[in-house]
Order: C-alpha cells, then structure tokens, then sequence
C-alpha cells in the first residue's frame, strides 16, 4: 500500500466522468469542501486510540491520527479493510468510549451540545427479552403518537406481522432490520451505521437505502456508515472515507456528486460506481 | 436437550414425586418403629390438632411476618447495594471486606449483639434476621451485576434512555436468574435465622415452638411445625415463584 | 475397667462433678473408667444420650417419664433438687408474686419451663390467678434473660440455678425458688428434679458400670461438699470472674445436693408430675396421666 | 462504567475501609463502656492468649475441616444435580419438590434426625452440614444452567464436541458466576450451619466454643472466635477466590 | 410472486450465452441432473417446519414441501428473502433441530452415517473466553500437527497476530474469518456456512472466497451456503437455489457451469453474473 500523507476530496459527479486520479492522495486542504453550508456538527481529531491487550499487556494502536468533519445533513461512508478500526471509530464518536486521545467537538443544536444520537451497530442488539415493537418504543420518549409510528417504520421495513415477536425468534436479517427502525424511529440529528444493510436480501437492502434517502430528504440527519460495499457507499454517500489497516488514518476521501434526487437511479449509481471502483482498485493489499 | 416423553404431565409427575417421598417416609417409620422417627399420619393429626386449637396458625402467622418484612428488607437494601457494588468498582472496594465480615459472622453473634444492644423486642429481631440475609443478597447481585452484557449497556447509553428505564428494560431482565437465585436460597436462609431468632428471644412463631419441642424431644411436634412452614413455602414456590419465573423467562429460545 | 461415658455441658456443674470423680480417681477405685464429654448445650448432651455417644447424661424425670411411656426405658437416679429461682434487682418493689401484676417477666426455657409452671401452681393456688395472663412474658435463652435484667430492660426473671446463682452475686435477690414453691404447694419433702439419666438396659446389661458409675460420683459429690479447697481447684472449670458468683455457684450447688430419697420423695415426685401435667398439659409429659412405673432406678439399693 | 480515580490504588482503598471499621469499633466501645463490647485490644489479646495455649487453633482447626469437607461435597454434589436439574425438565420435575423440602427443612432438625439416626460420629457431622448446603447449591446451579446460552450449544453439538470438552468450555465456563456466588454465599451458610452442628453433638470447634463462651455471656470470648474464623475467611476471600475469580473473568471486555 | 409448482436446473456456463428463461420455472425432473456422479450424499425432503410462538400461541410455517439433494463435493448456494428460513433449513440439516416434518437421508461415508460437519454460523458463535487459537484447537481432535494446521490457517486468514487475543476482542470481520478457520480446520466432509463472507472488505472477501475454492479442490466437501450475494453465489456455487418468502419452498433451480479452475478469472464470473441476475430480476417481490 502507498504510504501517503494528504488527501484530497476529489469529486466523482453522477453521470460525469471521473477527473483522472493522482497517484497519490494528496490532503485535504479545505479546498474543494464537501456540500458545505455553514458550521461543521462534528469535528473528529483522533490522535491517538489503542487497546491494552489484558493477557499480555501489549498495547495496540488502533487509530491515529485521524482527523475529518461532518456537516450538518451530510452523508458520509467509511470504507476499510476488516479490523481497521471503524467499528471503534463509531464508538468513540457515539461517546462509549472516552479512552483515547484526541479531541470530538461537536457545534450541536441541542442542549447539552450533543446532537440526537442513533446507532445501528454492527450486531442488532435487540433486547431479546423485548417484542420487536417494545424494543423500539423503548426509545421513544413519551411520545403521543408513538404507536403509529412504530407500526409505520415496521410496515416499511415489511416486519408488521412480527411486532409481537421476541426479538431473539426473529431472522438475523430481520433483526438488523429492527435495529435499523429502531435508529429511526427517534428522528435521529445524528445517525451512526455500522454496517447497516448486510444480512439483507438485495432487494430488501436496495428498499431499505432508498427509505434512508427518503429519511435524509425528510429529517435532515448526518449520516457516518461503515460500510464494505463501494457500489452501497456510492449510492448513498456524498463522501466517502477510505481507512488504511491499522493503525487506521484516513487514506483518502471522494466527494461522490450524485444529486439526492437521482440516486434510485440505477444507471448514474453505476457510473459513479465505475469511477471510484476503477481508481481504488488494488488500493488494499 | 431436553427429553419431551414426560414431559406432557408435568403435575402428574409432580404429584407422583411427591407422593413417593410420602411412602418413603412411611416405609421408613414402619421398618424404624421409634418416636424418633413418627409416621406421616401422627405428624398430620398433631398439626391438625394444633391447627385446631388456634396455636400453630398463630406461630405460623408470626413467623411468616417476621420472614416477610426480612426478606423484603433484604432485597431491598441486599439487591441495590449488590448491583451498586457490581458495578462501581471503588465502591465494591471499600465494602468488600465488610461484606466478608457481615457475611461470615455467626447469625448468633449478631443476634446476641442486637438483643443485647437494642433490646428484645419485633423490630430488633426483623433486623437482625435482615442483617443476616442482605450480605447474601449482596454476593449474589454483585456477581450477578459483573456479568452484565456491555452490548445492551452501549444501546442504552447511546439511544440515552436514562437510569430508569436502562434499570427496568436493560439490567433488571439480566439480573432476573440471579434475583431468582436470592429469592429463594434466600427465603431458605431467612427462615433458618429466623429459628434461631425466635429460640433466643421471641415468645411465639415457628422457631420457639421447634425450640420446646426440641427440649422435649418430640420428633413428632418438631416435624408437624417444619412441615407445616414448609408447606407455605412449597405454596409461595408453586403459587408465586415459579408462575413468576416463568413469566420472565418465556422469552429464552 | 468397663468405660463409662458421661455427657456434660461444659463449665456445667456436672462438668466440675466430673472432674472432681476423675481427679480423685474415683472412678477407678470403683473399678470404671468414666469419661466426660463436653458439650456446648444442655440439649446436645441430649442427643449425645439419645444418639449413642454418651451413656449417661443429665435431665429430670419428667422427661424420663415421657420416654418411657413412648417406649424408650430410661431410667433416673437424683443429681441435684436446685432448679431455679424468680430474681429481682436488690431494689426493686416487687416482694411477692402479686406485684408481678404486668411486669416484665424473663422466663428462661420457655412456656413450658418447670419454674415457671410450678410458680404459676403456686400463684393459681394462693392467688387464683393465672400469671401467665398477668405479667409480660417474654421468653428467652438464660444468658441473654441474665444480660436484659442487667441492662434494666426486665423486671424480674425466672432462670435456672446457676443463672441465678450468678445474679445474686451481682447483688440480685430471689424472689422465691422453685424447691419453695413446691413446698408451699404442698409437697413437704424436698423432690429432686433432676439426676442421672441412663438407658435401663444398658444398665441392667452393665450393673457393675453403672453401680461403680454412682458411687464414684457420689464420693465426688461428697467431696465437694465438705471441702473447699477442692472448690478452689476447679474454679477454672467454672467460668468465673469474681469470688461473689464462685461463692454464689459453690453454695448453690452444696444447696441442692439430695439428703433424702425414700418413699416419701417417690410420692412427693408423683404429686408434683400431677401439678405439672395440670399446668403443663400433654405437650409436656405426653399422653401418660401417671408418672410412668419404672422411671426411677431401683437397682442402686445395694 | 467504573470510575477510575481511585481504583489505581485498590490496596490502599482496601486497608483503609479495613481500618475504618476497627477505628468505629474502638469508638463504639470506649462510648458504650461495657463488657458488652469490648474494645479490638481486648478482643485480640484474648485470642493471641488462646492462641498461645493452643486451643483456639485446635478450634478453629476442627471447624476447617469440617467446614471444607462439608463445602467439597455440596460443590460436587449439588453442582451436578442442579446443572442436570436445569437441563433435564423432567428430572427437574422429579425432583423439585425434594428439593423444596429439603431447602427450607430447619438445620437443626435434619442435624438432630442425622445424630439420632446414625450416632454422633464426625462423618454424621460433616454429612449433616453437607446436606444443609446441597439444596442451596442446586438451586443456584439450576438457575444458571437454565441461562445457558442455546448459541453455543449448537456450537459444540455440531461440531461434535463430546460431552467432556462441551462441559469444560462450554458449560463450565457460562456457570462460572454461579459458582462464584454458590461458593461465597456457601462457605458463609456452611459456617453457619457447622456452629448449630457443633453446638449439638460435637466436642470441639469454633461452634462449641461460641456457645460454651454464651453461656458465660462472655462477649470478649465470642468475639475473639468468631472474629478468629472469618480472619481464615477473609484469607479464603482475598487468596483464593478473587484471584481465582479475576482469572476466569479476564476475557470480560 | 409468481406461483410455481415447477422448477428446473438451468444450465448457465460461464462465457456461453443463457439459455433463454421461460417465464415460469418448470420443477426438477431428474433431467439434466448437476455434476452428479453418484449416490448423493445427502437427500433433504422437508414436508412441514414451523414455530410455535409462545407468546400468541400461533403457529407459523417456515418451510413447506422442500426437497432437493447435495452430491458429494458440490457446491450448493442458496439464496432467498430475508427471513424465509435459510438458516432454519441450515439448522435441520446440522441436525440441530428435529422438532420437523420430513427426511433427511444421508449415504455417508462415517460410520454413524453422518458426514463431518463444518458449520458457519450466522454469527460467529466463537466462544469469548477462549483466545481465538483455542478456539480452533477444541474442535481438533488429538491431532498430532494440531498447532502447526491452526497456525496456517489463521495466516490463511490474516489473523496469525491475533491468535492469542480473547474472541470477544476481536472486530466482527475478524471473528468471522475465525469462524470460517474453524470450520475449514476439522476437514469436513460436509460444510455448511451462513453467510459467510459478509462483513468482510471487499479484497479480502475475495481472497477467503478463493481459499474456499482452494480447500474445495483439495479435500472434496460438500458445501451448502446460504447468501445474499448473487455475484458471490455465481463465482462459487455449481448450483443456485432459489428460496421463496415463508413458507419456503425453492422457487428455481440454476446450474453455474463455471470451470473450478476458472472461477478466479472476473470476466467469467461477471458474464455469469449478468446472466442469472437478468433472470432474476424483480423475481423477489
Ligand atoms: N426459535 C424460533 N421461534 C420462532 N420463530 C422462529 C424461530 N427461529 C426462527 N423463527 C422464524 O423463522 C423464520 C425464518 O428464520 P430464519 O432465521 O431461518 O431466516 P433466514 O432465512 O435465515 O433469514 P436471514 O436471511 O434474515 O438470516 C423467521 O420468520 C423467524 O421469525
Ligand atoms: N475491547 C477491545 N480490546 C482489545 N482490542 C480491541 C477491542 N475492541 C477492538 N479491538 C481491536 O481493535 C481493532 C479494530 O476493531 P474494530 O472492531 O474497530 O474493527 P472494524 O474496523 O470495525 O472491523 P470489522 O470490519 O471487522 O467490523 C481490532 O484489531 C480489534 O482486535
Ligand atoms: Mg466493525
Ligand atoms: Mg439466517
């Protein structure tokens, strides 16, 4: 793999053709800034995140120096190769972990700064001990019209004949369906997606992202995902963030310039697609 | 992994075992033929009798009191300070050695203590029996608070749903086993400090009367009183726990 | 020399008896090996009897009776005719059984305690009326009753000898004892309540062990009460702090050594089960109406 | 969850929650003034003198080995009843009502039954206080394999595991909070049920000389046994058990 | 969804054209039987499975009148809707579950007529307080070379650095790949996999894609995979199935005619892929 400092945001616009990419990836300097509007919600400067291995107290580096920005309403895609770290990103960014160096700031529009937070992990973690439909009112607050909108999200996500279910007597793709209802269910300002739609039958998955687009049009959410699906990340992300093995940095990142609109649209997906697949092709080992 | 033959009947099974160790008891009295060892039939009609004469309900209602409010008092106090100490581990430190001192002192020593220092009245002996209990309820929920699955704790804390419902929806439904296991080695427990309350000090429940009898040596008054407690006990199992275990694990696969 | 094993309550008196017995080498001189087990309460060395570890133990025969009457032939021989006294701090106002009216009343051993029944006789007898409904029982073990009196929390408490014993050193009067309460219930004699009790045929198996058994702790007995060196030789078995309750324990138990047993005591013990059974009731001397034939050892008038 | 502040010095922490307890013990008896409580002083030197003249340790020698006979045998036997108890509904349902009987049958009835019927030797003892704890620990045991997780069965069933290596690692290990608790909560019911069983029928042990120094009221003497036991506790606790426990709970994230 | 009583293997090799799919899928007549050379090793004939809901105490059939059979040393993918039951059938033939209506016939070569089984959960069901090389090493019997073959395959797999690391450590991708370790370890005669390359990134997806190949040419098992990856089913399975929603019955049938030894070349795959995945557009409502 290129050892690279910088990286850049290089656009890739639906239906254009890809610019040319650069051997290196130089660094994002600002310039050329994704769908930008005004504040960033979240500032991540990681400098530093590792694990003390209890067995034989080796401390391993996980993250460093990784550093990057998301703005309000936006969506981004994390790619990477398999135990690189991103799972442990989300996690310090959902505030679950606070053992790392390195700095979160958030400029948030709720009180405590901290924006509305859903989280769809990377294993459903339903309560099993819960129906489908308590697990997700479980989040819910106090809400007046919580059942309608409960029943609403689990007819969209074609699970309404399971409400009553116990969650652990559910499929795996079913409950990751659950979990995904569940993150929306309270109108997320910031969604986290470990994941999301693996365990899914295609068609199901190609329904559920277009209901997310549906949700981002609606509801305005930031969305970080981790994913390992480049044609999923293209179809969906206005950037997309590429992790180097660990120790994880940012390797590069693309500015994918379909217009929401259009995304359904199978042919610009594609083109798109082809654009980035081409350019990051042999980029891991 | 369990074999199903059997069980279809599971009250037929249920009575037949009971009705089994009736017999065995029976055979035994039979071939021992010795008050040391009366057959079911006198232990019944002596605790018909005394049901009769107003006395056994009295003591059983007395000792079922003092059970009741100890064993409520335990988990109370036993449960959050276990599940407390399971979680926070500078607070486990600091009471840890407390915890082993109150858990290994003798019922009796703390019973004497408590007589002697509070006087031999209701409240002192509920205590007591309390105080001997709650260092076991506190073992039981801390380790049972250490087990707790990080995963659901990160849901909770990430979708903030708060200390009360991450308290009944997340943690209360895995420390279910483990309250169930305090519930009823508990209520065992208690009834055997109980006893002992009861012979040092009280004037009337189960314990004082095993007491009596046990000076007298009666086998036969001692079983009557057991058996009659035990048999609340076997109705609280049957009519109260299990239904209620049931219940709370009707989700497990 | 044939074995002859005794259950005593540690730092009981038939602890000191013991030691007294084998010190001297009473036993042998009787041609018996005694051997005293301690144990750690009166209804352990119950069980030791009754489970086989102890030949002889002791109890009243009141129990004797009881067992008798359900099959088990044990058997009785007079230890002692102390058994308890009602005690009552040196000032207090009570001076008789009448001013008991709503005290505090600590009982040691429970409702079926013979103290208290036989106080509840007397008081029935020259009061008519029924302490029981009179005073505030409260029922408990000797050395906490002993601790709640010290501590002003009772008024008054009916406690066996030795407990007693040790109140008095402690500047506690007796009210009134047990062996006068008999008497003023009409027994003249002094009946011992409690004694040796042993398995009838292991003694008719055994009549040179249990013979040579008793006499070698009468000697002890008779010992103890003419010497008072002896006294101060085994004060360490007793358990004592100050000379006042080792006095108090000595005199106590020179007190209740028997002088008499003869048809007159016989009587006098059917005459009293008669008053117990009255009082006490089938729980406690069983279904038999009579003192049960047998429950005093005959065999020892040689 | 656990803060960290003060869990970098978890010795320190330690020592100074042991301290503080004996700082508001010699408080309490200087206020009190009684022989009631006595001061630690008088305590510890009773017990350093009883020590010395070698009857404290023959004591406290006696009631250990008991005590660990009695636990070994209610381990193994009521871990394996109550893992097949709650593995098997049948035998469970067997079973049950046994078992509730024999968990809430008084201590002291099934000690005077056990010396009545086989003699007062030290196997009827240990025995005794074995079967006292054998229903407590098959109720824990029962309970926690209850929870077992249907995952890993499947697991080892498909891949052919074989009952032994299915017990080891898969079992065993899911069990392990259980047998923490049936171990704590045990050693502590053992120890109290061996004081009744030397109380009535044995010549020695700590039982023996609690209740000879209650007779006496003699609190000092009480306190320097009982206080002498769970010092061989405290050893067990800190020596054995939390090492042990830390081990098997490494893997916990 | 169309209803079907019917269903046909359909031959698509790799490079040549589709033959031209009728509009409904005839049922399987024996004719044009798959790479068969003999008895086949196993034969599934499931008449009825359900689950009774304790909740509501209904019942709900799963699977329903499915029957196809696994000769010795094929490659079976199966595909079907979230939820329709894969993992269910995967379980009845692992033996996991007998509570069911139907057969299951083995001619196998053990002696208690049971193949060995290597099972991919669906999650990875490593067990967390073992280390990941213990965690191996328990389904080894007393092999003699156990800790060498462990450590080659953990290289296989990327995972030699973390051999000691407890499971529970380990990110979901790497668990996964322990998994497959696992089952690939004891040599099976007949392997079962749930999904068993999701959530890995794409390069190494591809690469363990390939090992499966690999080990598939040296020992011969017979494997049946459950996946939602069409591409992925027509890289490396001889034969596709086709699950419909619950009640699961297998709605189609298609032979991929891909050499083993071609199935690395993308060109192949890809010509394959576009072939079947033209057919089964919009197959699943
Ligand atoms: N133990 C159970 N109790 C009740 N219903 C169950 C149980 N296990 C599975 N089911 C039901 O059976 C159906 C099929 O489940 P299964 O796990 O086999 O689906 P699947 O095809 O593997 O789905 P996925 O692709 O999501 O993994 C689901 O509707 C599920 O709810
Ligand atoms: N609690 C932990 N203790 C020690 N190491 C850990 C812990 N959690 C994660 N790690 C290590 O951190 C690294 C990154 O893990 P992480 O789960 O973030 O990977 P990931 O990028 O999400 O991988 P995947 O795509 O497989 O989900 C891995 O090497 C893992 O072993
Ligand atoms: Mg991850
Ligand atoms: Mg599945």
């Amino acid at each position: 793999m290129r050892s690279s400092n910088h990286s850049s945001v290089s656009p890739i616009a639906g239906g254009a053709e890809p610019s040319t990419p650069g051997p290196e990836w130089p660094r994002l300097v600002d310039t050329e800034a994704p769908p930008a509007c005004c504040l960033p919600l979240l500032e991540v400067e990681i400098a530093h995140k590792g694990f003390r291995d209890p067995k034989r107290g080796e401390h391993r580096v996980v993250l460093e120096q990784l550093s990057f920005s998301l703005q309000p309403g936006e969506l981004v895609a994390i790619l990477g190769p398999s135990g690189c770290g991103k799972t442990t990103l989300l996690q310090l960014i959902a505030g679950l972990d606070r053992g790392f160096q390195g700095d979160l700031r958030w400029n948030g529009q709720t009180e405590d700064g901290h924006p509305r937070l859903g989280y769809v992990f990377q294993n459903p973690r339903l309560l099993p001990w819960l129906s489908l439909r308590k697990n997700i009112e479980l989040v819910l607050d106090g809400q007046s019209h919580k059942r309608r909108r409960v029943d609403d999200l689990l007819e969209a996500m074609g699970l309404i004949d399971f409400a009553d279910m116990h969650a652990n007597r559910l499929s795996v793709g079913m409950q990751r369906r659950g979990a995904l209802a569940r993150a929306f269910a309270i109108q997320p300002q910031l969604l986290l997606m470990d994941e999301p739609f693996v365990s899914l039958d295609a068609p199901t998955a190609r329904q559920l992202r277009l209901l997310l687009l549906d949700i981002c049009g609606r509801t305005r959410p930031s969305v970080l995902f981790v994913t390992h699906d480049l044609r999923e990340a293209t179809m969906l992300a206005d950037r997309i963030l590429f992790l180097s093995t660990s120790p994880a940095r940012i390797t590069s990142e693309v500015a994918v310039r379909i217009p929401r609109e259009s995304r359904q649209r199978e042919d610009l997906v594609e083109r798109a697609y082809a654009a980035v697949a081409s350019r990051f092709s042999g980029l891991y080992p | 992994m369990s074999p199903v033959m059997l069980a279809a009947h599971p009250l037929g099974l249920r009575i037949a075992s009971a009705l089994s160790l009736l017999i065995l008891w029976q055979w035994a009295a039979w071939s021992y033929e010795s008050t040391l060892l009366p057959p079911p039939a006198a232990v019944l009609d002596l605790a018909w009798r005394e049901a009769l004469d107003g006395e056994l309900l009295h003591h059983l209602g007395a000792t079922l009191r003092r059970v009741v409010l100890a064993f409520a008092l335990a988990m109370l106090i036993g449960g959050t300070l276990g599940v407390l100490m399971g979680r926070l581990r500078t607070l486990d430190l600091i009471l840890d050695s407390w915890l082993i001192l109150l858990l290994n002192i003798p019922a009796l020593v703390v019973i004497i203590l408590a007589f002697v220092w509070f006087g031999l009245n209701e409240t002192t002996a509920v205590m007591a029996i309390a105080l001997n209990k709650i260092p076991n309820v506190v073992v039981i929920l801390r380790e049972g608070a250490r087990t707790l699955d990080k995963d659901y704790g990160e849901m909770a804390q990430s979708f903030r749903l708060g200390w009360r419902k991450t308290l009944v929806y997340v943690v209360l439904p895995q420390l279910l086993p483990y309250f169930a296991v305090a519930a009823r080695s508990g209520l065992a427990l208690i009834w055997k400090i109980v006893l002992v309350v009861e012979l040092l000090g009280r004037n009337d429940g189960v314990g004082f009367m095993l007491h009596t009898y046990f000076q007298l040596f009666d086998v036969t008054g001692i079983l009557a009183y057991s058996l009659s407690f035990i048999l609340i006990m076997l109705v609280i199992e049957y009519a109260l726990l299990q239904p209620l275990e049931r219940l709370a694990n009707r989700w497990r696969r | 020399a044939e074995t002859v094993r005794m259950a005593v309550l540690q730092m009981g008196t038939v602890a000191w008896e013991a030691d007294v017995a084998k010190h001297h080498g009473f036993d042998t001189a009787e041609g018996i090996e005694l051997i005293a087990k301690p144990y750690a309460g009166t209804q352990a060395t119950m069980v030791a009897l009754q489970g086989g570890d102890a030949d002889v133990s002791v109890t009243d025969w009141i129990w004797v009776s009881r067992q008798r009457n359900e099959g088990r032939p044990y058997s009785f021989v007079p230890y002692s005719t102390s058994i308890g006294e009602l005690m009552v701090p040196a000032g207090s106002g009570i001076a008789s059984l009448a001013d008991l009216e709503a005290k505090r009343l600590g009982i040691a051993g429970g409702a079926l305690d013979k103290n208290w029944l036989l106080l509840r006789a007397l008081a029935r007898k020259e009061l008519d009326i029924d302490l029981a409904r009179r005073v505030d029982p409260l029922y408990g073990a000797p050395p906490l009753l002993n601790a709640q009196i010290e501590q002003g929390r009772l008024d008054g408490v009916i406690t066996y000898w030795p407990f007693a014993a040790r109140l008095s050193a402690k500047g506690y009067r007796s009210l009134i004892g047990a062996e006068e309460a008999v008497k003023r219930l009409g027994i003249e004699v002094k009946v011992p309540m409690i004694g040796y009790v042993f398995d009838e045929d292991w003694a008719k198996a055994n009549p040179e062990a249990i013979r040579g058994y008793l006499r070698a702790v009468h000697k002890a007995k008779a010992l103890l009460a003419e010497s008072n060196a002896e006294w101060e030789r085994i004060r360490p078995l007793m358990g004592v702090k100050d000379d006042a309750t080792f006095v108090a324990l000595r005199e106590g138990y020179r007190a209740g050594i028997p002088r008499q047993w003869g048809d007159a005591e016989r009587a006098g013990a059917a005459e009293l089960f008669e008053i117990l059974r009255e009082m006490g009731g089938e729980k406690l001397v069983g279904k038999a109406s009579r003192l049960a034939a047998g429950t005093f050892w005959d065999a020892q008038t040689d």
